[in-house]
């Protein structure tokens, strides 16, 4: 009963952190940035107060967008939240544990995508379509790699269940193996892909000849551009989250552990999630975007990297 | 009466005596039953040969009566599949040396459950629609009654009867528009692949039978095929089966075939008929070959069956016509469906029996939910072609707003057919990658690095289908109409919504609870597995302490989450929104006489950045972009194109081997009388010749 | 007069009057009131206790191919009816094409019937020589040379047969007294064991050569797809129907007799591989066909290849195989060529290209004649799908390797088929030459056979089933 | 019965010299000769009938030398030299295959005959074994001589000369029934087509006699 408690009580927990952790997440690294170029930066505040600005802004929807352009955001929105709720943060053993599958994750995410790509096609303009084209052509190698890179430590972990995989990597001892790190590598280039950064994407321009995710958003305003950027937020901290539950899991709260681990868990949680923030404004900063069909070479060569070390995997459990 | 054959290798079949009074009554509820709904869409045909177009009542009758056979197929199946399997039921009639029977397994029960939804819901959406002239109905109550023969069938002349009689009759379906020559080029392909289909399939129950000495089924599972004679099966049934399913590379038929027939055909063909194509390979390779074959009998089919998903998920991306688009779909789908099938019998092989089940279960699953899901998206084309008088892409547009329960529907379709939870695909794609996901246990590096491979190419035909789905919507249902037609639809009738209405909602149910629908499958799993499956509940387990998904918790949470966000924003956000022109960057559409139609993008448009990543290398497709020089006065012209690797690979080589072969056999023709005498003579003088050596030898 | 004896002379009698007749619409009825007593008498042999009737012998073999040659002798008089007036007959060849057209069944029910080999030599001999004046009649230089190249073939075919017939009896000539007896093929078979191997092999190889001759295997087929296509469209159903069988018949009982010896060169591999020839060399030959009767001729020759290669194979399933695809066959093509030559009379051309639509011209009739020829080709639920699959089946069990080159032929062959059905009666209808005659005529024979070959495939009455397994057993 | 013995020699010699007879058609350059030659294997024929009737003691084959002598011997050669003027065809043979050529193919023939009836020994009498062995090589030698010469006059002499083979084996077999019902209906064949030739040399089809040449109606629109 306790347990159960405890489970419904980190569960809220991680939503709430979660919730509030994305919009800072995404002004931090913003600012991160901008300081190495130089600038001073926007407080990572920012994102707070531009959703806030939004969604007092009155939406304005074209003449023939149909009911698709209301809903898709709250779907959207609604299905990066679920997917993230999933994704253990500080504590394993949330009430929803059972549920974290990664392949449930994955396809909470295709749910939100494709929600943002139909808003993009409603209106029937150009550069939707063009946004809608590219980001499910892109979706079509990330989604290889990362199921290549989940076969790593599905196999560690005999399972697909987030939890059971943070668990097992955290507790098994399996150290540092050479095909986590390669599949690690394949999982941050899907990440990256998958959240319109540098070098698939700019998150920060508005160059039509080069956008993907912005251009279907060009509709989009008031609250249901708010709940767009929103969603954008959660899914970098997903991503960023699941990176950090799978590959760096010390430090995390077990299953049945009290406030007193949650809180170190929360500690470790904020100082990975922030290391690889700042690795993120690192690369983004160090790097020029590349053209947009270099893009599926790029995913190639995760997924590549994802094999390999499956196979590196396959060999030492065949010898073992 | 003589007995017949009796003493006859191949043949001592059973007289064709009706079993004794007792047996009979045991069979009759359910074997009998289904006999009678048979028999009774056979007689369908007869009213419907004297009806013209101007008789709507036949057509009506026509569709009411194949609707009624429906349900009762549905009815039957899951009685069988409770109930568990009936005894075969011998039949009055059969072929001139024995007797043919009726069988129910639960593997049959499966596929008639998947025939009778996928034919109730066609039926019901033609009852709405206008009826077809005479040679359209005719051959539709025996298209159905054909294929729930082959599912029926207790032996192996039955199965081929109904087999060819499926096709037979859906040729004629497919050639029902056959004043188009596309269409009769469609039905001749159609009906070539489906003679080939049953020669090899012919030709591996004359393998099994030759070894078991008899042609039923219970005769034929205690003498499973060995040696070269089972690699010879294999290979048969692969490509007896896999033609008329679409399998690749026997694929070419179905993109060309799906469209030439009415929709709701169509939606039968894509939904049922394919689905019987695999129930007969699972029959062969599964059942009757028996559970002793090596683990390799699975690579085949697990390598056909990506290469399927990813040549027909990247297809659809590229075609521009909306039923040859949910044709490529299928193809990608029977494709997920063949690895599955090859997972399963790969596990099987090794001694697996949980990951077995596990990977029949994904393949009996997805078998169903497309069933369904194809079936709601080629009835949704067909309204659409209905109400806006075309399948091409580039002529639709924005019918939301004119056909918004069409459209609601053909969304939750597509979602599924996109594999998005907690929609129906997704259930039995993520069985699919979860039995990938534990491939690595076959043990055997190589398998493993295929199974690898396999789960990276599942996953891309899984994001291809996403895009493909995303394009078909996107560009039918949403954005602007592009011609006047296309403007002036209207939503479809009563009947066809609910239509509709009624496979949308079985789509969602589907989707929310794939465990209690794989129970009842479970005898059939079982049965394919040759182990017992879980009890899944009301999730699905992808087996001990693995992961698990729970579709309905998905579900409620994914709406606590939209319910919380709608009541965080009407509080935070409580501006109404407002309409206005159309923003698109600034860019302000040309004046023309009908909107803007060019302005949007087109079919060849979106499918832009994946036919140049992936098309030019797996369809060699080519953008032809002519772009008239600043100043110049002419329009300027793009065109892309794409050619299937089956066509110049497998066709065009038959084709000129054929023809070769046939100039070939032209010369004989043009010997005088003199030379076909000496011909004659040359023969009886070899013949002597042969006699004499081997005589003297 | 035994009944048998009847059967065979009604016809000539028939001739008789027939050739006396100058009235068409006269000549017409008796031709039809003829061929239905003919018909009747074929029935009524079921009723006759099986053995010897002097020089004639009723058994399992023959009797269901006796009674096939009645009924398509009366479906095809029906059919001849309404379409003898388009040929355009002069009162002279009217006479004769009638008198020919009953000498023809009354032959073929003799060489089926006889238990002399010298009587059926003679009878294949007379039937030959009717079918040469049948296709000779229109006296057009392509009638005249298809008529020409039959007679010379197949007259060189049955010299050399009546040389194999005369070995045979010189084989057996040690044991056998003097008498017509003799040649009996019941007496011969008796003795075969006894007789010197070498003889009968010879014996064999001339009667294969020369009633293969006539039975159109390859490559001595070369008569065949011309006569089929010329001369009066009636004739070809059963130039095809009967004159094949009763050749493929004489085959047969050559090889019953030769085959009960076992020191010989087994004569099934012989007759499989013309089978085999047949098979193969017709499905190819098929693609490049322009002419809609010369198309359906080459089919034939085909199925008669299957049907050797199920003889071929022998033993009771690969007999009942090839009884049934003879029965089939011949009941399915006549079918098509009632509906060919109705549409060729219509549209004045028997051209595939000149044929077309008819489906959209003439529903009943387009869908008759697509019926029909998804039935040549082999799709359920007509007899040649069953006899196609138990010859499969008998194949896979006894020679594997077989099934190779048999499933080339029957899927090359049945593409090409449903090619030219397309062609036939799909698309869009081609001008009328001339307005249609009676269908009934045509539809009528078309779907009698039709139902015959379904009935036949799927609901073999018992009796009928018991005969066909008896027949089966003839052969060896 | 053994060597030496009359009824043998007889009939060995008459068989022999119907073979000669074969060989000589296959020889002659001159269509007119080719008739005669054709003209004494007929009387051969009928002399070989009427031999094994004495011997055989069969009234029957009388019969059959008689019809042999009338129509082979006299009327059909008479017929075929009628032809032979009318249309003024008396030129040297037309051969598919030289002179030479065809006699050594002849010769091949006749060994291949000899071959396939020589391991036939047990039951057979000796004569009927010989007899057998000349019969299959006139029947040989006439199809050979069908299919080399492209003369269609020629091609009914051949099958004449086969038909002659046939029944010299049909008489050569003691006790053979039917063999008078079964020669007299070969040579309604053989008249039958020899009428024919008539026929449709008179209406102009054989442009030449040549039958290479009747070849012109392929039945399908080209």
């Amino acid at each position: 009963m306790m347990q159960a408690l405890a489970a419904i009580l980190t569960q809220l927990l991680h939503v709430a952190l979660v919730v509030l952790a994305a919009p800072l997440l995404v002004g931090g690294i913003r600012w991160l940035k901008a300081r190495m170029l130089g600038r001073r930066g926007a407080s990572p505040l920012q994102p707070w107060r531009d959703l806030d600005k939004l969604l007092r802004k009155r939406p304005v929807l074209a003449e023939n967008a149909s009911a698709v352009s209301e809903v898709a955001p709250y779907l959207g929105f609604a299905a990066c939240l679920t997917a993230l709720a999933l994704v253990p943060s500080f504590a394993l053993g949330m009430a929803l544990a059972p549920l974290a599958d990664l392949l449930l994750v994955a396809g909470l995410l295709a749910l939100a995508r494709m929600a943002l790509a139909l808003t993009g096609l409603d209106v029937g303009t150009a550069f939707g379509g063009l946004g809608a084209a590219r980001e499910m052509s892109f979706a079509s190698f990330a989604e290889p790699a990362l199921l290549v890179a989940a076969l790593s430590f599905v196999m560690l972990a005999g399972s697909s269940n987030l939890d059971q995989i943070a668990a097992a990597l955290r507790d098994g001892g399996f150290g540092l193996r050479i095909s986590l790190a390669l599949a690690a590598a394949a999982m941050l280039a899907v990440a990256v892909a998958e959240n319109a950064r540098i070098p698939v994407d700019n998150p920060a321009t508005h160059l039509e000849l080069t956008m993907v995710h912005e251009a279907m958003l060009l509709e989009s305003s008031g609250r249901h551009l708010a709940l767009w950027e929103a969603q954008a937020a959660l899914r970098l901290t997903l991503w960023l989250a699941l990176i950090v539950a799978i590959f760096l899991p010390f430090g995390i709260a077990p299953a049945g552990a009290g406030p007193l681990a949650w809180a170190l868990g929360l500690l470790a949680w904020v100082v990975k999630m922030a290391g690889l923030a700042l690795a993120l404004a690192v690369f983004e900063s160090a790097i020029a975007k590349m053209r947009v069909f270099r893009v599926p070479e790029f995913l190639g060569a995760a997924l590549l990297l994802a094999l390999l070390a499956a196979a590196l995997l396959f060999v030492s459990t065949g010898l073992s | 009466m003589l007995r017949a054959c009796c003493d006859v290798p191949l043949l001592h079949l059973t007289p064709r005596a009706i079993g004794s009074a007792s047996e009979r009554f045991r069979t009759f509820p359910v074997l009998s039953a289904l006999g009678l709904v048979i028999l009774a869409m056979l007689l369908l045909a007869v009213p419907a040969a004297y009806g013209g177009p101007e008789r709507g009542w036949v057509g009506r009758l026509v569709h009411a009566g194949s609707l009624a056979g429906c349900v009762g197929f549905m009815a039957i199946a899951v009685a069988a599949l409770l109930g568990g399997a009936p005894a075969p039921l011998p039949l009055p009639f059969g072929p001139p040396w024995g007797g043919a029977r009726l069988a129910l397994d639960a593997l049959g029960a499966w596929f008639l459950l998947i025939l009778g939804l996928a034919g109730a819901l066609a039926s019901l959406f033609a009852l709405g629609h206008p009826p077809g002239p005479a040679r359209s109905l005719v051959p539709y109550p025996l298209f159905l009654a054909g294929m729930a023969l082959t599912l029926a069938a207790g032996d192996l002349f039955t199965l081929l009867l109904g087999f060819e009689a499926m096709s037979f009759a859906s040729w004629a379906l497919v050639a029902a528009d056959h004043e188009q020559a596309e269409n009769r080029h469609a039905a001749r392909r159609y009906l070539g692949f489906a003679l080939f289909a049953g020669a090899c399939l012919a030709a591996a129950a004359g393998l099994l039978a030759a070894g078991a000495g008899a042609l039923d089924f219970a005769a034929l599972r205690e003498r499973p095929p060995e040696g070269w004679r089972a690699a010879a099966i294999l290979a048969l049934v692969l490509a007896g089966a896999g033609a008329k399913a679409g399998m690749v590379p026997l694929h070419a038929w179905l993109p060309l075939a799906h469209p030439a027939a009415p929709s709701h055909v169509s939606a039968l063909m894509s939904g049922a008929m394919t689905k019987v194509a695999l129930y007969v390979l699972a029959r062969f390779l599964f059942d009757l070959c028996g559970p002793a074959q090596p683990v390799w009998w699975g690579v085949p089919l697990l390598v056909l069956g990506v290469a399927g998903a990813v040549l027909g998920g990247l297809r659809a991306n590229l075609e521009a016509d909306t039923k040859t688009l949910l044709a490529c779909s299928t193809i990608e789908n029977i494709g997920l469906i063949l690895a599955a099938l090859g997972l399963a019998l790969a596990f099987r092989g090794r001694d697996l029996g949980g990951l077995a089940t596990l990977a029949a279960g994904a393949a009996l699953l997805h078998a169903l939910n497309h069933g369904v899901f194809k079936t709601l998206l080629f009835l949704a084309a067909g309204a659409v072609l209905h109400a806006a008088g075309s399948r091409r892409i580039d002529r639709l547009g924005g019918l939301i707003h004119a056909m918004p329960v069409t459209a609601a529907c053909a969304m939750l379709g597509a979602g599924a057919a996109a594999a998005l939870p907690p929609l129906s695909g997704f259930a039995s794609e993520w069985l699919l990658l979860q039995s990938l996901l534990a491939a690595w246990k076959l043990g055997d590096i190589t398998l493993q690095v295929l199974a690898a491979a396999a789960l990276a190419l599942v996953g891309m035909a899984v994001a291809l289908a996403a895009a493909a789905m995303l394009r078909l919507i996107g560009l039918v249902f949403l954005g602007r109409p592009r011609t006047p037609r296309g403007a002036g639809a209207h939503e479809v009738g009563r009947l066809e919504r609910a239509a509709l209405v009624l496979a949308a909602a079985l789509t969602l149910a589907f989707g929310l609870l794939p465990g209690a629908l794989l129970d009842l499958a479970g005898p059939a799993v079982a049965q394919l597995a040759g182990a017992a499956p879980p009890r899944h509940g009301l999730g699905l387990l992808a087996g001990e302490g693995a992961a698990a998904y729970l579709p309905w918790l998905v579900a409620l949470l994914l709406a606590a989450c939209l319910l919380a966000t709608w009541l965080l924003l009407r509080r935070r956000s409580p501006q109404a929104t407002q309409r206005g022109p159309v923003w698109n960057g600034g860019f302000i559409d040309p004046p023309l006489v009908f909107g803007d139609p060019l302005t949007q993008p087109s079919a060849g448009g979106i499918a832009q950045p994946l036919r140049r990543m992936l098309g030019t290398s797996l369809l060699a497709a080519r953008e032809v972009v002519d772009m008239p020089r600043p100043g110049e006065p002419r329009a300027g012209h793009y065109a892309a194109s794409f050619r299937d690797p089956s066509e110049p690979f497998l066709l065009a080589p038959l084709a000129r081997a054929t023809d070769a072969l046939a100039g070939r056999a032209e010369r004989l023709r043009d010997f005088s009388l003199r030379q076909c005498l000496g011909l004659g003579f040359a023969t009886l003088v070899l013949l002597l010749a042969l006699i004499a050596w081997l005589e003297g030898g | 007069m035994p009944l048998p004896w009847i059967t065979v002379f009604l016809p000539w009698l028939g001739a008789a009057i027939l050739a006396a007749i100058p009235q068409e619409r006269l000549a017409v009825r008796a031709n039809v009131a003829i061929s239905a007593l003919g018909c009747l008498c074929t029935l009524g042999l079921v009723a006759v206790p099986g053995g010897e009737q002097g020089w004639t012998r009723i058994d399992a073999l023959n009797l269901p191919l006796v009674i096939l040659g009645g009924v398509i002798g009366l479906t095809t008089s029906i059919f001849s009816a309404g379409h003898v007036r388009a040929e355009g007959f002069d009162t002279l060849r009217l006479r004769g094409y009638h008198a020919a057209f009953q000498i023809f069944l009354g032959a073929q029910a003799l060489a089926l019937l006889a238990d002399n080999l010298g009587v059926m030599w003679v009878a294949i001999e007379i039937a030959t020589l009717a079918s040469v004046t049948m296709v000779a009649l229109h006296g057009t230089p392509a009638a005249l040379e298809a008529a020409w190249k039959l007679f010379l073939l197949c007259g060189v075919g049955i010299a050399l047969a009546l040389f194999g017939t005369i070995i045979l009896y010189l084989a057996a000539q040690p044991f056998v007294g003097h008498g017509d007896h003799g040649l009996s093929w019941v007496v011969l078979r008796g003795l075969a064991a006894r007789c010197d191997p070498g003889l009968l092999n010879l014996a064999f190889v001339f009667l294969l050569v020369g009633y293969g001759t006539k039975a159109g295997l390859v490559p001595l087929h070369a008569w065949l797809p011309d006569a089929e296509a010329e001369g009066p469209v009636a004739i070809t159903a059963v130039l095809s129907g009967l004159l094949l069988n009763a050749a493929l018949h004489a085959v047969l009982r050559a090889k019953a007799i030769v085959g009960s010896n076992p020191g010989t060169i087994a004569p099934g591999h012989l007759l499989l591989g013309f089978g085999l020839a047949s098979v193969l060399l017709a499905a190819f030959s098929l693609w490049r066909r322009r002419d809609a009767r010369r198309f359906f001729a080459w089919s034939s020759i085909g199925h008669i290849g299957l049907a050797a290669t199920a003889f071929g194979l022998g033993g009771l399933a690969g007999n009942l195989a090839g009884l049934l695809h003879m029965i089939g066959h011949s009941l399915s093509k006549s079918a098509v060529f009632f509906a060919v030559g109705h549409a060729a009379q219509r549209k004045g051309s028997q051209q595939i290209a000149a044929i077309g639509g008819l489906i959209a011209s003439d529903p009943a009739l387009g869908w008759g004649l697509a019926i029909a020829i998804a039935a040549v080709a082999g799709l359920p639920p007509f007899l040649l799908f069953a006899s196609e699959f138990l010859l499969v089946m008998e194949a896979a069990a006894r020679l594997p390797w077989l099934l190779a080159p048999l499933l080339v032929g029957l899927v090359v062959a049945a593409i090409a088929k449903i090619g030219v059905l397309q062609r036939l009666c799909l698309g869009a209808p081609t001008p009328d030459a001339r307005p249609p005659g009676p269908g009934l005529t045509t539809l009528g024979p078309l779907w009698v056979h039709l139902g015959l070959c379904l009935l036949l495939g799927l609901g073999l009455p018992g009796p009928l089933r018991a005969l066909f397994d008896a027949a089966a057993r003839i052969p060896g | 019965m053994s060597f030496g013995q009359l009824p043998y020699d007889v009939a060995h010699v008459l068989g022999g010299a119907m073979l000669l007879l074969s060989c000589m058609l296959l020889y002659q350059r001159r269509v007119a000769a080719v008739i005669t030659a054709l003209a004494l294997q007929g009387g051969v024929l009928a002399a070989a009938a009427a031999w094994q009737g004495y011997v055989q003691g069969a009234p029957q084959l009388f019969l059959t030398a008689l019809i042999a002598l009338l129509a082979k011997a006299v009327l059909i050669p008479l017929a075929l030299r009628l032809l032979v003027r009318r249309f003024d065809l008396d030129r040297t043979v037309e051969t598919a295959l030289g002179i030479g050529a065809s006699m050594l193919a002849g010769i091949a023939l006749v060994a291949l005959a000899i071959l396939v009836v020589l391991p036939v020994t047990g039951g057979a009498q000796a004569v009927a074994r010989e007899d057998l062995a000349l019969a299959l090589s006139v029947v040989l030698l006439g199809m050979l001589m069908m299919i080399t010469r492209r003369n269609a006059i020629l091609q009914v002499v051949g099958l004449m000369s086969l038909e002659n083979g046939l029944i010299l084996a049909a008489v050569g077999v003691a006790g053979m029934p039917l063999v008078v019902e079964l020669s007299t209906a070969a040579l309604v064949l053989v008249v039958l087509v020899v009428g024919a030739v008539f026929l449709l040399m008179i209406r102009g089809e054989f442009a030449s006699t040549d039958t290479g040449l009747v070849e012109r109606h392929r039945g399908e629109a080209e």
